[in-house]
């Protein structure tokens, strides 16, 4: 897993083993005795025993080896290499233990997975989730079908979860200053500092959280306020929604929670928002949205329409019928003019001119609102001004979107706070030694608080600083005490989701450490005794108390959340003043001068995920960028700075300066810089160590999320790893498109290269297929690339991250990739995902060449690969039309990790070193539904098996099924005229298909551009 | 041999003869067996100590290899083969002329042959015998080799016999065991003469086991010329057939620059190419260090020159016909794969290609530099060169770029690459010195033959 | 010259030829005979376990069913190796004081699990399931033996690839009607396979060689 | 080297010092009715073994059975494996898709027709012969050299020792020795 340079291959020796299952051996050693119970997996004692250990074990002495070799080191070698030659023989298989349970839990079945619905938050919100389990341990996160805020699907952060679970890097024990401690001592030195402030009634107390949604914690903290009513409480999260909450204060008069419903919306404009694949509600948004969009045979052909105004290239903005690059501080006038334009109450024109472009725009996009008045909806992006956002909201009310697409409700948060102000008052409180004990509780704001509070150096001034946290991070390392925090699949807990549905956290594992929750802490703060869960029931027995709380309690465990709870739209009353006052303010400011555009990281967001590997190692929508952060400007800026991708420049704004490697963008917008946060931790663990650089150095209270910054280049270079370098489809017909009109005029388009070779164009008898016979459509026209199902494809199929310098070398073992590739103007470009796994060829070249059947085709028509019979030829690869393979240059599975072990699919096995391994159209899940289907002596009904890339999809993109089968949809929509195999005329006869891609342009812009 | 017409003057009057006047089986006997009974000339201790040490360079790379696994090559996806592959195809094709030059020279009565086939099927054998250790090394689990044997097993699991990976197993362990038969059978009379020449008591107990009591009787004579003739008519078959079932290992894939179906035969023609000039490469210094102008004549190095011209214009002729090909097909994938052979960023291979091998290998038209023993040495290198390159752009280049522009990539050869490779060259000297040092490099009976006085007729005449 | 070689050098020559043929031959068919000798495949040799567990006594003595112990044998991968709880619900009643049963006890008393040692042990990258063959109809004793005339257990057959597919290959050869599945007397009716043939139809009875039935 | 019994003869040998005098020889020992006699010479002549009349070889016979067996066993060896003993579906071609099979079935050929021409070769020399009478003889040593030996075997049923000796003498060879076992 962290052997990123491959250094310690892993060997199996094992002349008929290919590997280690998953499941095999979770080091029952590292995981606490109860877990140990639940396990029935055969352990890890005979391991050392094993030819593959002893291997191993020489193999550990060669790890030196990768640079030049001593004399001594050459020995060692020969030694290993003579074991190796040996160890070809047949080897004896050892004698493994059972463990079987001392009572059985009844429900459970070995071998059997369970699924529990539960829910993971980034800053307070709930993603709400099913999480699979084998005896005890958590391997898969899916959505939950039920939920409103998934309807089954998840985003790529929610799948990578899990490895946040088993990271190795998590603090495992109580720290004080830099000696190991215990929760004891902890809760004594706790007691102390709290006894005095008891006494000034916490005059000098302090409680730092995340945005809180959650009743329960909320209600903790009322408690403890109770007893300290001088203490505050702070919270803060650096994608804390301040703009939107601020702008609904003045807006509406009233902080509120804004949620967009895109069933309803024909034309929707994004304003420097990435709704659909990132920000509280992504997934329904995006399936909201594909879901109009879609056009079927037969139905009628009607498409809603994006228009993307950007600086960064989004995902969003990818799938978008127009986009526009333009810089924030443009986008912000854009806006006001749009506001203008469209005669909103209080709207000024700015006086400030627009790129024409965008002026052409202006007048489009707000001909089409005003011709779609309650089926519209203007979005405006949480990073942007106040002002912007008050005028996107006076936008969506003049044009009647309030209600229907624009949805204002209560807050979702228990107490809506300025946060950022909130933290600087926290910051100067401590500065002026105002705060005597200060609780941090599962944040992090050392690292992502604005530079120029200089968090750090005031915590210092703190005589005693709690930390709880997942790790021992930057804020951890300032503070006397850090507690181990518990991941949210080890603790009880509740929060709401975006459109405040109450969702129930359970614990799906004891926790792997001594770790505590916020509850936990919060209720020793309070002096309160008794068990996290019973709090919890008591304040939800507030909330839905009386008769049948039983019953609804016992209903929401198993939903994972209270039906019903979502909250009802408000209707609102728009200041005008507020908007006239936001306007003319806007009208004021001018574009010029160079900005940096401060987001967050599409992969690692706001920095919590740098340890993650999955996360590192999923390339970026649009750069396709590993591992790394950088300065990523259009290509025009790049020639006025004289750099190209690679070259390093200096940023530097009054926060402070960075240096960062360039990258050059097509469809970047132009004068701005974006850096994305979340990078360059100091101490995020050793995946995170070394990847990108710090973008919060850039980040002042004034310009949170960029602002004006000075570009210079200087020396040096940096290697930025990416996982593809061609953008060009070099007229390769690979991703075939349309416009609507284009398709209604000719709905075969996609196969003007004339159809695909017959069935019996050839010398040899074709196989008929006969039963089952797998196959997947993919809708180009839905992928928003958002990487969720490369994400959920690793966890599902337990695959190895490699680790920058081998994607450097071109050896990411991803399964399932996104291709990307840009069409038309460099600065303006098109862009198509491709979501390219195994086609499971019915004519597949890699089989008929590998030498010992290792690949081979089965009666369902599934390409099926034999790990352990695979000897590393590489010559199916090679063979391999869509290069879809992937090999095992080193062992790159950690199989010594002990907790790793724990993570691992048991129904995949484990690959080793030299063996090839590619998508198998999740065969594990494919032979447990056959099995099931066997023993209930019945055909496999459609829809029973979901491809994890399939069940994760927010937009439905993915279709897997029995194309044998007329009735099931993935037949239907291989029927559809626009379904066609990539690279076909080759008579390979993929399995997998693609619907050709459809965009709705607005004519008359299509016309001007 | 024994119609050695294409040696008389008669046909041949203006050429230099293939052996110097003034010869007879005794002084032919002496001469050539004391290369092997004489000591050991100090030159050839410091040729077999560098050889060696590339051997164990070779060694080193092989065990670092085996304890870390292929990714310390320079290999990845798309490029999934890499130096292994690429040597292996080279070897074999050097491994071509031994056996070409002592079968088909053989049966066409090429009498001139006689003096270069010993010790080019030596060089064969010890080429195939690198060629052959690659198939192993480039296995992601080499300890697994034997999984490519039909061997049964608990299994039930054979072979693909669809895989032209195994047709390479087949045809490669054919070549080598039919070469070290050839060899050796055309050895037993000369071991026979090396067992009555030496003084060395344990030399003689050798050379007497290896020469398995041969007596020359007249009729053991006939059975084994009978033998050797067939043997040659089956090898030259044999060695057509092992580089076409080589050429298939890519011309079976689909990929563009793979997928052609002229590869067999301008694969033959290459390996002669490169097999001769290994062998020019070989005879020159060794007709040198040990004087042995007299039978390893101009008119020998002359013939190679001109076996070089006609298979250089085949190869050449192939890389035409890939790119008409190409064009014509209007493939757009097959177009795009040569215009990157030329345009991409591996060009300069491309045009190393046509330099050495269509250039170099047509300088030999003049008769100049065909007749200067210089010259044709550098040629032959940079041929054998070129040759390398004609594998690097095939395995490589096709496979950097091919379908799919997103899944482009390139390969670049690691210091482990580079280490295999000059260790095989290394082992390979190695084993040519012994065989040098310890076995005559001249068919001493086949010169017999081809002197004066060996001849029956004209004096019953 | 004198002779090199003694007279019987021609003999001893000849000899080695064929010897070395006959050897290599010879090496082939002993490497076979090891990799499906009962040393390999562990087949017929019994594992020590910490309580010596009777088969024959509980199964044929008593007539406990398999599924009382073996509970998930019937709905799951794993035919579920009884929980201490299970052992308990007897000899906390019968021989609750035999020395034999002590680590039972103690697993029970102190709440860790048992740890025995595996019998029926099928390569880490094989893919096994219980469920699907019992409701197919393939008798326990198919694979397992007459575990009712086994004191202590030990693995009947080799378990082997080529063992796999020799009931994978004709499943008809096997089958048996699901009320007969842990019969360990059955004896399958010789019909000429008329029986076989009708529930090889009624259960859709495969015959999968393909490699992801077992490998994934 | 020891004998370890009584000297018994094996023939008579009469050494020459061309090619043309050892074919003379032999047709004249031939026309004197000696039928066991052997002839050798550091490289073949076709004439002595028209001479001796021993030019008919099974060889050819051994290799051509050879190349038959071999292309049955390769060919055998694919479809058997790929048709009855595990037919799989590769990449959707026959279990029997012959063309495939092919060069092995080739190879094979080839092979097994070398390993007859060679193995046949050995056996019909009677080969290895490490030992062998003739090798007591001195000067037989140049007969890998450039001397020629005509030698009649005492077994001939025209043996005669002096007799003999007398013959050979007459055919003015350099010299005539005796060959003891």
């Amino acid at each position: 897993m962290h052997d990123s340079d491959g250094r310690e291959p892993e060997h199996d020796t094992h002349g008929h083993d290919a590997g280690v299952r998953g499941s095999q051996e979770p080091a029952l050693a590292a995981t606490r005795a109860p877990l140990m119970e639940r396990e029935l997996w055969r352990s890890l004692e005979d391991r050392g025993r094993t030819p593959a250990a002893r291997v191993r074990v020489q193999a550990e002495i060669l790890a030196p080896l990768a640079e030049p070799t001593s004399r001594r080191s050459f020995l060692q070698l020969m030694g290993a290499s003579m074991a190796l030659a040996g160890l070809g023989a047949c080897a004896r298989q050892p004698i493994e233990k059972i463990v079987p349970y001392v009572k059985q839990p009844e429900d459970l079945v070995p071998g059997r997975p369970l699924f529990f619905a539960t829910a993971l938050t980034i800053a307070g919100v709930a993603s709400p989730v099913l999480v699979e389990s084998h005896e005890g341990r958590p391997t898969k996160i899916e959505g939950n079908p039920e939920h409103p805020a998934s309807l089954g699907a998840t985003d790529r952060f929610a799948q990578a979860d899990i490895m946040r679970l088993y990271d190795p890097d998590r603090s495992t024990v109580v720290m004080h200053l830099d000696d190991i401690s215990t929760w004891a001592n902890c809760t004594e030195a706790l007691r102390v500092a709290l006894g005095e402030q008891l006494a000034k009634r916490g005059a000098g107390l302090r409680i730092l959280t995340p945005s809180v949604t959650s009743p329960a914690l909320a209600a903790q903290i009322g408690a403890v306020l109770a007893q300290y009513p001088d203490a505050k409480w702070v919270q803060y999260d650096p994608d804390g929604r301040d703009a939107v909450r601020e702008a609904s204060r003045r807006a509406f008069g009233a902080p509120m929670s804004v949620r967009y419903d895109l069933s309803n919306a024909d034309v929707v404009v994004t304003l420097d928002s990435d709704l659909l694949t990132s920000g509280p509600g992504n997934v329904r948004y995006a399936r909201d949205f594909m879901r109009r969009r879609r056009i079927h045979e037969g139905e009628s052909a009607t498409m809603n329409r994006l228009y993307a105004v950007e600086s960064m290239p989004t995902s969003t903005g990818s799938v978008a019928d127009h986009r526009v690059g333009l810089a924030p501080s443009e986008i912000a006038l854009f806006t006001a003019a749009l506001a203008a334009e469209l005669g909103v109450a209080g709207a000024t024109r700015p006086s400030a001119a627009l790129p024409d472009k965008a002026a052409r725009w202006v007048v489009a996009v707000a001909k089409e609102l005003a011709a779609h008045r309650g089926r519209s909806l203007v979005v405006a992006g949480d990073c942007l001004p106040v002002e912007v956002q008050v005028l996107a909201f006076a936008i969506n009310a003049a044009l009647g979107n309030v209600g229907p697409t624009f949805v204002v409700t209560d807050p979702i948060e228990v107490r809506p706070t300025a946060q950022h102000e909130e933290l600087a008052a926290l910051a100067s409180d401590m500065q002026s030694g105002r705060v005597e004990t200060l609780l941090v509780l599962e944040s992090n704001p050392v690292y992502d608080a604005p530079v120029d509070l200089a968090f750090g150096d005031a915590m210092r001034r703190v005589p005693n600083c709690f930390h709880l946290g997942l790790y021992r991070d930057e804020t951890a390392e300032l503070c006397q005490w850090h507690v181990p925090a518990v991941h949210e699949l080890e603790s009880w807990g509740d929060a709401r989701a975006y459109d405040g549905t109450l969702s129930l956290q359970q614990p799906l594992v004891e926790p792997l450490y001594d770790g505590h929750s916020s509850l936990d802490v919060l209720m020793l703060v309070a002096g309160q005794t008794g068990t996290v869960l019973d709090l919890i029931r008591s304040q939800w027995q507030v909330l839905y108390g009386g008769a049948g709380f039983e019953k609804l309690w016992r209903r929401t465990l198993h939903d994972g959340f209270a039906s019903g709870s979502q909250f009802v739209p408000r209707g609102v009353e728009l200041r005008a003043d507020a908007v006239r006052d936001a306007a003319t303010r806007l009208a004021g400011t001018s574009a010029s001068g160079n900005e940096v555009v401060l987001r967050f990281d599409p992969n690692v967001h706001d920095g919590r995920f740098a340890n993650n590997g999955w996360l590192q190692e999923v390339p970026k929508p649009w750069t396709k960028l590993v591992w790394d952060n950088a300065a990523i400007v259009s290509a025009a800026m790049a020639h006025e700075l004289g750099v190209e991708t690679g070259d390093m420049v200096e940023l530097q704004t009054d926060g402070g300066k960075v240096e960062a490697g360039v990258w050059v963008l097509p469809g970047h917008a132009e004068r701005c810089v974006t850096a994305h946060l979340g990078y360059g931790r100091r101490r995020g663990g050793n995946v995170a160590a070394g990847a990108g650089f710090d973008a919060y150095a850039l980040s002042t209270t004034r310009s949170r999320w960029g602002g004006p910054v000075q570009v210079r280049k200087v020396a040096g270079h940096r290697t930025l790893v990416t996982t593809q370098e061609h953008h060009d489809m070099m007229r390769r017909n690979l991703v075939r498109r349309a416009t609507l009109e284009e398709f209604t005029a000719n709905p075969h388009f996609a196969h003007e290269e004339g159809p695909a070779p017959a069935r019996d164009e050839s010398m040899f008898k074709t196989f008929e297929y006969k039963g089952n016979a797998w196959g997947v459509a993919i809708d180009l026209g839905s992928c928003t690339g958002c990487n969720a199902c490369v994400v959920a494809c690793n966890s599902e199929n337990n695959i190895a991250v490699v680790g920058r310098d081998q994607v450097r070398r071109n050896r990411e073992m991803h399964w399932i990739r996104i291709d990307r590739y840009f069409e038309g103007d460099l600065n303006d470009p098109q862009i198509h995902h491709q979501p390219v796994m195994c086609m499971q060829c019915e004519n597949a070249p890699c089989e008929q060449v590998c030498p010992v059947a290792a690949t081979s085709h089965s009666p369902e028509g599934l390409n099926d690969m034999v790990y352990n019979r695979c000897v590393g030829t590489r010559y199916c690869s090679n063979n391999c039309p869509y290069k879809v393979r992937r090999f095992n240059f080193y062992g790159y599975q950690d199989v010594k990790t002990p907790v790793l072990q724990l993570m691992r699919n048991p129904d995949v096995t484990i690959r080793t070193r030299g063996v090839m391994e590619k998508c198998t159209y999740c065969v594990q899940r494919i032979n447990h539904a056959r099995i099931d289907a066997k023993n209930e002596n019945r055909p496999i009904r459609d829809g029973e098996i979901v491809t994890a890339c399939q069940q994760v999809c927010p937009t439905e993109a993915i279709v897997f099924g029995d194309i044998n089968d007329p009735e099931s949809k993935v037949a239907k929509m291989k029927r559809e005229t626009r379904n066609y195999g990539v690279l076909e005329d080759l008579n390979t006869r993929p399995r997998t298909t693609y619907v050709a891609k459809l965009r709705n342009p607005n004519s008359e812009l299509e016309a001007k551009a | 041999m024994s119609a050695p017409t294409g040696s008389t003057p008669r046909f041949v009057p203006q050429r230099p003869p293939v052996i110097a006047a003034g010869h007879t089986s005794a002084s032919v006997t002496d001469k050539i067996s004391s290369v092997v009974l004489g000591g050991t000339p100090r030159w050839l201790f410091g040729a077999f100590g560098i050889a060696f040490t590339g051997f164990m360079v070779f060694l080193f790379a092989v065990t670092c290899l085996f304890a870390k696994g292929v990714g310390i090559w320079g290999i990845n996806i798309p490029v999934g083969w890499g130096f292994a592959i690429i040597c292996f195809v080279w070897w074999i094709g050097i491994g071509h002329a031994g056996t070409l030059i002592s079968a088909i020279l053989l049966l066409l009565r090429q009498s001139w042959r006689t003096s270069i086939n010993r010790f080019a099927e030596a060089m064969t054998l010890f080429a195939v015998a690198q060629a052959g250790l690659y198939p192993i090394l480039h296995l992601g689990r080499p300890w697994l080799f034997y999984w490519l044997l039909p061997l049964p097993n608990t299994m039930t699991l054979w072979p693909n016999f669809r895989s032209p990976l195994i047709w390479d197993v087949f045809a490669v362990s054919t070549y080598m065991t039919v070469s070290l038969m050839f060899w050796y059978v055309g050895l037993i009379p000369d071991l026979a003469t090396l067992r009555d020449r030496t003084k060395n008591p344990i030399g003689r107990t050798i050379y007497g086991m290896m020469a398995m009591g041969w007596r020359g009787d007249s009729r053991h004579w006939h059975n084994y010329e009978t033998s050797y003739y067939l043997l040659a008519a089956l090898a030259t078959p044999l060695v057509v057939s092992v580089h076409t079932v080589v050429s298939f290992d890519f011309s079976v894939g689909v990929i563009p620059g793979w997928h052609t179906t002229i590869f067999p035969p301008y694969f033959v023609a290459g390996a002669i190419l490169s097999g001769f000039a290994m062998v020019a490469n070989l005879a020159i210094p060794l007709r040198h260090a040990f004087g042995l102008h007299d039978f390893i004549t101009e008119r020998h190095l002359e013939n190679m020159a001109k076996i070089m011209i006609v298979t250089g214009l085949i190869v050449t002729y192939g890389y035409a016909m890939e790119l008409f090909t190409a064009w014509y097909s209007a493939n757009q994938y097959e177009q795009y794969a040569f215009l990157n052979r030329i345009h991409g960023p591996y060009r300069f291979t491309w045009y190393g290609l046509i330099f050495c091998n269509t250039v170099c290998s047509q300088l030999f038209w003049f008769k100049r530099i065909r007749n200067s023993v210089k010259a044709l040495f550098v040629l032959s290198l940079v041929i054998n060169v070129g040759m390398w390159l004609e594998r690097f752009i095939i395995v490589v280049v096709s496979l950097s770029r091919d379908f799919l522009p997103s899944s482009w990539g390139m390969y670049f050869p690691t210091k482990f690459d580079w280490m295999t490779f000059i260790g095989t060259l290394g082992f390979f000297m190695s084993l040519m010195f012994l065989f040098i040092r310890f076995l005559p490099m001249i068919s001493i009976f086949e010169m017999r033959t081809l002197l004066p006085g060996s001849k029956t007729k004209q004096e019953a005449a | 010259m004198p002779q090199i070689f003694h007279r019987s050098a021609n003999s001893i020559a000849r000899v080695s030829i064929f010897g070395a043929a006959m050897f290599g031959i010879g090496a082939l068919f002993l490497t076979l005979a090891i990799t499906r000798s009962s040393w390999a495949t562990r087949r017929d040799t019994v594992i020590p376990q910490p309580v010596p567990f009777s088969h024959s006594h509980h199964v044929s003595d008593i007539g406990i069913d398999c599924r009382y112990c073996h509970t998930s044998v019937e709905s799951g991968r794993y035919a579920g190796i009884p929980p201490t709880q299970t052992c308990m619900n007897c000899h906390s009643q019968i021989w609750k004081d035999s020395p034999m049963l002590e680590p039972v006890r103690a697993s029970f008393k102190t709440n860790t699990p048992m740890q025995w040692n595996r019998v029926h042990d099928v390569a880490d990258f094989v893919y096994f399931n219980h469920s699907v063959h019992v409701n197919k109809g393939i008798g326990c004793v198919s694979c397992h033996g007459r575990v009712d005339r086994m004191p202590l257990m030990r693995r009947e057959n080799t378990l082997q690839m080529e063992w796999c597919l020799a009931c994978h290959r004709h499943p008809e050869r096997f089958v048996r009607p699901l009320d007969q599945v842990f019969n360990m007397e059955y004896d399958a009716p010789h019909d000429g396979g008329v029986l076989a043939k009708k529930l090889v139809e009624e259960r859709h009875v495969q015959s999968l060689t393909n490699c992801s039935t077992c490998h994934r | 080297m020891k004998l370890d019994h009584v000297a018994r003869l094996y023939g008579l040998v009469a050494e020459f010092d061309t090619p043309a005098a050892i074919v003379a020889a032999a047709k004249e020992a031939r026309a004197a009715g000696y039928r066991n006699l052997e002839a050798y010479s550091p490289f073949p002549i076709e004439e002595l073994a028209h001479a001796l009349d021993n030019h008919h070889s099974k060889v050819p016979y051994l290799v051509l059975g050879g190349a038959i067996a071999g292309a049955t066993l390769g060919f055998g060896l694919c479809y058997w494996t790929s048709v009855i003993a595990y037919p799989m579906n590769i990449g959707g071609r026959p279990f029997n898709s012959w063309p495939a099979f092919i060069p092995v079935t080739y190879e094979c050929t080839i092979l097994f027709a070398s390993l007859s021409a060679v193995l046949g070769m050995l056996a019909l020399n009677g080969l290895p012969e490490p030992h062998h009478p003739l090798f007591n003889v001195d000067r037989f040593s140049l007969a890998s050299r450039d001397k020629y030996f005509l030698c009649i075997e005492a077994k001939d049923p025209k043996f005669e020792t002096s007799q003999t000796r007398a013959f050979l003498q007459g055919l003015r060879p350099s010299e005539v020795s005796d060959v003891e076992y």
